[in-house]
């Protein structure tokens, strides 16, 4: 049956207008070659094949399937037309499978070419049943098509308007905020004891005129100055050895790190 | 039959979905209409759409949004230039299908049905006349996306939900929305032989060829 | 009124004026519909009219053109306000203030004495609110706008008159600026005496007004 069925496909021709249709199948052979571009894949091709067998996709025949697939490829190649790869792919995965199915029960292996040709057909009827339900989807009432909305609708406004609230207690603590914030501001510095670094550099560089020993830098600091006096003539003698030493009036030694800092007058 | 005294709710429903540029649901049409009562506003939409039934405008309820729209039995006389509606590339239209009916659904699944890969472009088509909307990744290693149908495209199609996709029921019951392996291993479980289950899709099949 | 057999013509009539972008004249409608006699399209025009007179959409005739519209009397529904209530903001709860105390003042006026800009919104909002008003311009260079608070306003707040706006003396008796001065106070901690003197302006103002 599937025999003549290609026999009547090789004699007719054309309707290609159809490929224009989704769902509908070529009815021409010739067709088939020419609007190869026209297939979804080898899946695609392989469910109008077997929508040639003119029977349910749950009955169809796989053997026969395989061979119209075969035959097609076989057809192309003649033809010299340039088969995706996926088609070739389809094909050699068919032809195997053909031959699985034809050889006695007990050779076969896991899976069985039994499941393979059921996993096809489930396949089949899947993308069958979808490419139904898209024709049958696109033919039903659309809007623009079918049915008609309102030509031009008033349309339906929505102004929102606001109710704005605040209360009386609000408003006066919201016064009384700016006036607070922007009342002017007094800065207040202590009056603090200080050694400023001239007076310690004087300090310093008369007291190394005395001696060519070493000194320790505590040593350079007042006795009897108060703690907040004495951090500040530390600091400020401290950057005054620095300078004297800069300028090559005195040296530094420190023996470890932490260790006591000692100063030295250099003798021109 | 249309009541003489139409009453009051019933006339601003109807006055409210004629004027609206955009379907409404039940809770908008009670918030535009200050407040009333749901089961109120329900009533009277049942009401118009009986009254409406015969006539050459039909009120409508598509996924649970509400419009007016003229009689579908008219459309050879309204059918305009078919500039209207652009018309969809096959795969586009077998990938929106697939969509409709196994939502939601990630491409890899798509083009397993289909057994070709998809285009880019094809569901970028689908995307942009906004009939599939993204609707979230499936939790599986990847996190594919998945699409699924919008509102838009259940009212473009007359669809008033997803239930009713033309031969969803069948299909269902078939077991043709459900992947090859999960169907593979019914027939395995159910009957021992290669007979297949009883089905009503031949007709159908029919009526296409 | 409608019969339960609405006939075709008519059903014809209503759909194409339902769906037609613009009024249409009989003619048109005969054209539309192939050529119809235009005596029946009239006498549907009419029997559909008769049909939507007591409904809430009507269908009127205008300068020899038809056409559906909402019926007059639910007019309002095409256009609905909404009112949702909310605060006023902080910076225009401030700005409010400064009019309410200083009036009129201009908003470079506002703007020195809180110290920052105000944005246009701002004045906007109270206008709206309709607490304050312009109250004229300013005979200085450039003539700015001048604001003062509205009858509106003294009703919100519950005043007689800006008399009862209470001083920043009596603020601070009542604790009203205790959050704001705990601050300022701990930032000038240590020196008691050095808080910065008591400001005078609520006086001042009194007597501006």
């Amino acid at each position: 049956m599937s025999e003549q069925e290609l026999m009547f496909m090789q004699e007719s021709s054309g309707a290609d207008a159809d490929w224009i249709n989704p769902g509908s199948a070529p009815d021409g052979d010739t067709a088939l070659y020419l609007e190869l571009d026209g297939w979804e894949g080898p899946l695609d091709l392989l469910l109008d094949l077997a929508r040639r067998q003119k029977v349910d996709l749950r009955a169809i025949s796989i053997l026969a399937l395989v061979d119209q697939y075969l035959d097609y490829v076989d057809r192309a190649e003649a033809l010299r037309l340039e088969l995706a790869a996926d088609y070739l792919v389809m094909a050699a995965w068919l032809a195997y499978l053909k031959s699985s199915l034809l050889l006695p029960k007990d050779e076969q292996e896991d899976p069985s070419p039994e499941e393979l040709a059921l996993r096809l057909q489930l396949r089949l009827q899947r993308l069958g049943a979808m490419r139904e339900a898209a024709a049958r989807l696109m033919a039903r009432n659309r809007i623009g098509r079918d049915v008609f909305l309102r030509g031009k609708p008033e349309g339906l406004r929505i102004d929102r308007q606001t109710q704005w609230q605040c209360d009386w207690y609000a408003l006066v603590q919201g016064y009384g905020q700016v006036k607070v914030r922007t009342a002017p501001v007094v800065h207040m510095v202590r009056n603090r004891p200080v050694m400023t670094l001239e007076s310690a550099l004087d300090r310093v560089s008369s007291m190394l005129g005395v001696t060519l020993d070493w000194i320790a830098l505590e040593e350079f600091l007042p006795a009897y100055a108060e703690p907040r006096l004495r951090r500040s003539a530390l600091a400020s003698s401290f950057v005054a050895a620095l300078e004297l030493a800069r300028i090559g009036k005195a040296e530094i030694a420190q023996d470890s790190i932490f260790g006591p800092l000692r100063l030295r007058r250099i003798v021109p | 039959m249309s009541g003489r005294e139409t009453d009051a709710l019933q006339r601003a429903v109807e006055a409210t979905l004629f004027a609206a540029e955009q379907p409404m649901r039940v809770e908008a049409l009670a918030a535009h209409l200050g407040d009333a009562d749901s089961a109120a506003i329900r009533h009277a939409l049942a009401n118009l759409a009986a009254h409406y039934a015969p006539r050459g405008v039909h009120l409508v309820e598509r996924d649970k949004r509400w419009h007016f729209e003229t009689a579908p039995d008219l459309a050879y006389l309204l059918r305009r230039t078919s500039e209207h509606v652009r018309r969809l590339s096959r795969a586009a239209t077998e990938v929106l299908a697939i969509i409709a009916y196994h939502e939601p659904v990630s491409r890899a699944e798509i083009e397993s049905i289909r057994g070709v890969q998809t285009a880019k472009g094809t569901l970028d088509v689908l995307l942009e006349a906004d009939w599939v909307r993204i609707a979230g990744r499936r939790e599986v290693p990847g996190r594919p996306v998945i699409y699924a149908t919008t509102p838009e495209f259940l009212d473009h199609f007359g669809l008033a939900s997803r239930k009713d996709l033309p031969g969803i029921d069948e299909l269902r019951a078939t077991g043709l929305l459900d992947p090859v392996d999960d169907a593979y291993d019914a027939l395995m479980g159910e009957n021992s032989g290669d007979a297949p289950a009883e089905h009503g899709d031949i007709d159908e099949y029919d009526q296409i060829d």
